[in-house]
């Protein structure tokens, strides 16, 4: 080996000499090549596996947290919830439509891999600017692509978030979350235990596309990497489709020993991975892989990223039944080889052996590093900043028109009547609220779930905004009066190796890890990634979480906004705001700046308590969490899905700018009929949480008083024009 | 009534009609694979929704094809209901069951959401028991679902009652903007001339609970129930 | 013998074609405001063995009207050349 | 001068096409065992104006390249001729 060859996949002096120890002898190109992807970041986390360790992963319900291929967790009576999000921000810069659809196809894999029916889609989107035809492309293409995939394979599409700020430009965002139920005992690990038994490859057949993948979403995008770019993959959802029915049928017959889906580094990974959690060994056969291209050499069988692709680990003897369920739905696996019990994976090609190294090395050898982190100078710069420094206009109506239609807080309904979030007939709330929930027809009990991230929190302030993060996703939870089980989380950061941005990424997962302790939310599972930055300009550090509730009966969600007349609307929570970081800067005066407003979290926690209290005794009609755009945005949410007006007081003596648009967590606006509002307000007091009465529901408005002055008033089709419209004249 | 709930590869709206009849209906369901040849004693074949192969080439057309289809098209041809919905009707219209062809949404758009449609005949066993004119509020989740039919042969399905739903605004009027895909005459579902065979692009197995957000779509079910109790049991094929 | 087939599916003319409607005025969008009509169909590429190009020509003309196309929406035509290895 | 331009637009060799395998394994199931390989792309057709053939040529050509195809997974060729009314 020269240095020019490991240098070129991407492996750092020092790690090769790693190499060469662990395996005793210097590796062959072909086995170079399966290091140089599992060490990557995107496989091996070596800069991000000290920092996820800070994150609680136990708790009650938990079955399994991460390190399979999904978490898992008891929702009582004997049944499941399986989930994990995933991110495919890399592949989606190249080709949106192509990106996002094997995003959701990869995260779907992960789902059924583990035995479990998947039952609904979430996703996280980020883009640039709208104004650019390349962001509108990208945008575009990814929603399309999302569609695409889910709306074939058959599961709905329930719920996301989208943003846009510039430093997504070129980096956009898209992370795909996937959740899926089964019975408990059904569950299957990714493991090729047992000496002797069969490794059956099915699916699609291997191609030279993706090769390298893993290493191309290791580093940051710039021209070169364009050139360096894997043949993109294109997604089969109908294989999908076929995968997901046969290979849940094998389990359900009891008829496999191990599942393990194949996506970044292909079969490398499923094969060292599904070894060294057994801590045995596999020995396969190249020339038994179904190909696609001819002429492939072996180690680009190795590490394609072909879609569509599983490995079965099958007891010899139940080989005939598995084909046969496989026939079923037009599949045909191949034997590639068996499990043997020497913890070395071996692969022959043409009679002779081309790999022979360690499983456990190839997929847990790769170094950790404690990289430098240091505050960046920008965060004290920003911290600074005093939104009280800026002009501001008193047309308050005028400034609520504007925030309802900015892409942030627009109606994302051109995005998601693209896609089909009622089939299965279990989601009994769709995309719109603060929380989805699909119903289980087994037991009567709701899913709640939801995706959240705030990547201008967590850049003024990562710490905070990691927690924000996560109170944030767990109150949207409660709101729909759903009980947190646990979260999965997607890290996007730029490239770790920068002091500045470690010092991000190590501030966020403390943040979080801190709010899911307290919150009670143990982390099952998630996904890193890195090295999004184009040009060396990092996008906001974005921690997404998807988080999962539990509700006790599907019947008694709670609903996110007014549905009649005359009910008390009040603000329960906390009075803690702030303009810092607020959706009101960023609209009015271009400014991401100042500092977003603390959270206590165990505050935060007695309020979802209450909430969830609220909701299950049926005290209250709606609850809706306030977020971005403050105290009148929430107010106009609530006011037009069911066409309710709202009559609202405000306090004399405050600030209407910083009163109406500031934000803050820890605050829920609810709608309460008139005669339950003394036992609502008597519940609170006791609790110590502040309940603060605003005005009643009715008319064709909202109307907002301060004393004498009426400060805001808008018909509901004067708002809804503004919040409903914005992407179908952008887009269209 | 027996009801049989066809199966392809990429079907998926299957799980919903089989639920709809079995826990909100019923009455008997079961599901039958593509590559059988029977429909067994069905005495309504429904044919679902959802992508079967993909929708690869053209939506329905690989499905067509498919080893049951010769089962479904004597069946429908000895006088057996047979209703297709969304990816069902786009295979009755391939297979040459039913008048017309569904091709891509106007706005090239997958579309998913809630829909009005207005009963145009209820003379038939599909819409027995509504009333003309009513209205029914019923999801759609489709991109190919603009029907077309060439002119002449509009006009007779038109004039011979075959348009079974049109799609409307809340107040029951033909427009446009009521028009989520771009349908000649606004025509969301149609039979066959003798009235047996259905097809539509919106999910009334979507619409059976309140909690789902509409119950309009049990009308089409109790119909057929309806119609089959009328005609009495036994009677018929 | 192998041939290989094009066969190109149209939209019939009396068929609105969204699609193509959608091309042309995104090119009149980046200024090519010259192109007057555009229409938007698929392009299949066969490979079939077959005795003699009669035989193979016979086949792709059923395969295109049974499948490839739907003679209520579209028309085809296709071309048949010796596949090159 | 009208001129009429045909452009296909293929998928890259290396490029999975699922349609193609769909089609392929359907035509097998019909009986059509013979059929090898099916890809399926996009035919398009262009009227435009242009002063000659070359100006046409080079004006579908960057059309397609910028439009008509998706160049990260798709190939094109093209032809023109005059036309006819
Ligand atoms: N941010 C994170 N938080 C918690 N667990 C994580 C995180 N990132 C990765 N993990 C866990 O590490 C394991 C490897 O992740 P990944 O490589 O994304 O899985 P896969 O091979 O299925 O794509 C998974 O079990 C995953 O849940
Ligand atoms: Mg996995």
């Amino acid at each position: 080996m020269t240095e020019n060859s490991w240098r070129q996949l991407g492996l750092t002096d020092s790690e090769y000499e790693k190499i060469v120890n662990q395996m005793g002898r210097e590796p062959n190109l072909v086995e170079l090549n399966m290091y140089s992807v599992m060490w990557s970041e995107h496989c091996s986390y070596k800069h991000s596996r000290s920092s996820l360790r800070l994150f609680p992963t136990d708790g009650p319900r938990v079955v399994q947290g991460p390190g399979e291929n999904a978490g898992v967790v008891d929702i009582g009576d004997g049944w499941a919830a399986v989930f994990k999000i995933e991110s495919h921000n890399h592949p989606s810069a190249v080709e949106p439509y192509q990106g996002a659809a094997t995003g959701v196809g990869g995260i779907l894999r992960d789902i059924f891999t583990m035995g479990a029916r998947p039952v609904a889609f979430l996703n996280s989107l980020r883009f640039g600017n709208l104004e650019d035809a390349r962001g509108r492309y990208l945008f575009d293409g990814v929603v399309a692509g999302i569609g695409g995939y889910g709306n074939c394979v058959g599961i709905p599409t329930v719920a996301g978030e989208i943003y846009f700020e510039p430093c997504y430009q070129g980096n956009p965002l898209v992370n795909a979350m996937c959740v899926g139920v089964m019975p408990l005992e059904r569950l299957v690990l990714g493991k090729a235990s047992g000496e002797g038994n069969l490794l059956l490859l099915v699916g699609a057949r291997t191609g030279r596309d993706g090769i390298h993948g893993v290493t191309f979403a290791s580093e940051e995008l710039s021209e070169a990497s364009e050139e360096r770019r894997p043949a993109v993959q294109v997604g089969d959802p109908f294989m999908g489709k076929l995968l997901l029915e046969a290979t849940l049928e094998t389990i359900e017959k009891n008829l496999v020993a191990g599942v393990q889906d194949l996506g970044g580094a292909g079969l490398t990974c499923a094969l060292t991975e599904t070894a060294s959690r057994a801590g045995s060994g596999v020995e396969i056969d190249l020339e038994k892989v179904p190909l696609r291209e001819e002429g492939m050499h072996p180690f680009e069988i190795l590490t394609s990223e072909s879609q569509e692709r599983m490995l079965l680990i099958v007891e010899p003897d139940k080989l005939e039944a598995v084909e046969e369920v496989f026939k079923r739905w037009e599949l045909k696996p191949a034997v590639l080889g068996r499990v043997t019990g020497d913890g070395m994976v071996v692969a022959k090609y043409r009679g002779e052996e081309v790999v022979r190294v360690p499983a456990a090395s190839v997929a847990g050898g790769s170094p950790l590093y404690e990289p430098e982190a240091k505050e960046p100078e920008y965060y004290a710069r920003l911290s600074r900043f005093d939104p009280s420094s800026l002009l501001v206009s008193d047309d308050y109506g005028d400034i609520l028109l504007k925030l309802l239609s900015a892409p942030d807080i627009a109606s994302k309904e051109w995005v998601w009547r693209r896609y089909d979030y009622m089939v299965r007939t279990c989601t009994v709330q769709g995309p719109g609220g603060d929380s989805a929930v699909i119903r289980l027809r087994e037991t009567g009990k709701g899913l709640a779930m939801t995706v959240d991230g705030n990547g201008r929190y967590c850049y003024l302030d990562p710490y905070l905004g990691g927690m924000l993060a996560v109170a944030e996703a767990t109150r949207n939870l409660s709101c729909t009066g759903a009980e947190p089980v646990g979260i999965t989380d997607c890290l996007n950061f730029g490239n770790p190796e920068k002091p500045g941005i470690f010092w991000q990424f190590r501030r966020c997962v403390e943040g979080m890890a801190e709010a899911c302790r307290v919150l009670e939310a143990p982390v099952v599972g998630g996904n890193v990634s890195f090295y999004n930055e184009v040009e060396g300009e990092a996008i906001y550090p974005t921690p997404v979480v998807g988080a999962v509730g539990l509700l006790e009966d599907y019947k008694k969600q709670g609903a996110a906004f007014f549905s009649s007349e005359e009910d008390i609307i009040c603000l329960l929570g906390s009075d803690q705001i702030s303009l810092g970081g607020s959706q009101y800067l960023k609209t009015m005066h271009s400014k991401t700046a100042g500092k977003p407003a603390n959270i206590d979290l165990l505050f935060e926690k007695r309020l979802q308590v209450m909430l969830r209290r609220l909701i299950s005794e049926n005290l209250i009609n709606s609850a809706h969490d306030l977020s971005d755009g403050g105290l009148a945005v929430a107010l106009a949410e609530c006011c037009m899905p069911g066409n309710y007006g709202a009559e609202i007081e405000l306090e004399l003596q405050k600030d209407p700018v910083n009163e109406l648009f500031g934000e803050g967590p820890s605050r829920v606006l609810l709608s309460v009929s008139a005669n339950l509002y003394g036992e609502v307000e008597n519940l609170c007091s006791e609790a110590a949480l502040p309940l603060q009465k605003l005005g009643k529901t009715g008319g064709q408005a909202l109307i907002i008083n301060s004393g004498d002055d009426i400060i805001i008033k808008l018909t509901l089709s004067e708002m809804s024009k503004a919040y409903k419209e914005v992407f179908t004249c952008i887009m269209e | 009534m027996k009801f049989a709930v066809i199966v392809f590869p990429g079907s998926n709206c299957d799980l919903d009609a089989y639920h709809l009849v079995q826990d909100i209906l019923n009455e008997p369901v079961e599901y039958i694979r593509h590559d059988t040849d029977s429909i067994g004693d069905a005495d309504l074949v429904i044919i679902p929704g959802g992508f079967s192969y993909g929708d690869y080439l053209r939506s329905g057309a690989i499905a067509r094809f498919s080893r049951i289809m010769p089962a479904v098209t004597e069946f429908a041809q000895s006088g057996g209901l047979v209703l297709g919905i969304c990816n069902g009707f786009q295979v009755l219209t391939e297979a040459g069951l039913l008048p017309g062809a569904l091709i891509r949404n106007r706005h090239l758009q997958f579309r998913c959401g809630q829909v009005y449609l207005r009963v145009e005949n209820n003379s038939t066993p599909f819409t027995f028991t509504a009333t003309r004119s009513d209205i029914l509020k019923i999801p759609i989740a489709h991109g190919d679902g603009s029907y077309y039919v060439p002119p002449e042969k509009l006009q007779e399905i038109e004039d011979n009652g075959q348009v079974l739903f049109r799609y409307v605004n809340s107040s029951g009027e033909v427009t446009d903007e009521a028009n989520p895909n771009g349908s000649i005459n606004n025509i969301a579902g149609v039979c066959n001339k003798s009235g047996n065979v259905a097809g539509l692009m919106p999910h009334p197995e979507r619409a059976g609970e309140r909690i789902l957000g509409s119950e309009d779509g049990l009308v089409i079910f109790k119909s057929v129930i309806n119609y089959f109790g009328k005609k009495g049991v036994g009677a018929g094929d | 013998m192998k041939w290989l087939a094009k066969v190109e599916v149209t939209l019939k003319q009396a068929v609105l074609d969204p699609q193509g409607v959608a091309v042309e005025s995104s090119l009149t969008t980046m200024g090519y405001e010259n192109v007057k009509r555009v229409r938007v169909g698929k392009y299949l590429e066969l490979v079939l063995e077959a005795a003699d190009r009669d035989k193979a020509s016979a086949q792709v003309e059923e395969m295109s009207r049974r499948l490839l196309s739907n003679p209520v929406i579209e028309d085809f035509s296709y071309s048949i050349q010796e596949a090159g290895v």
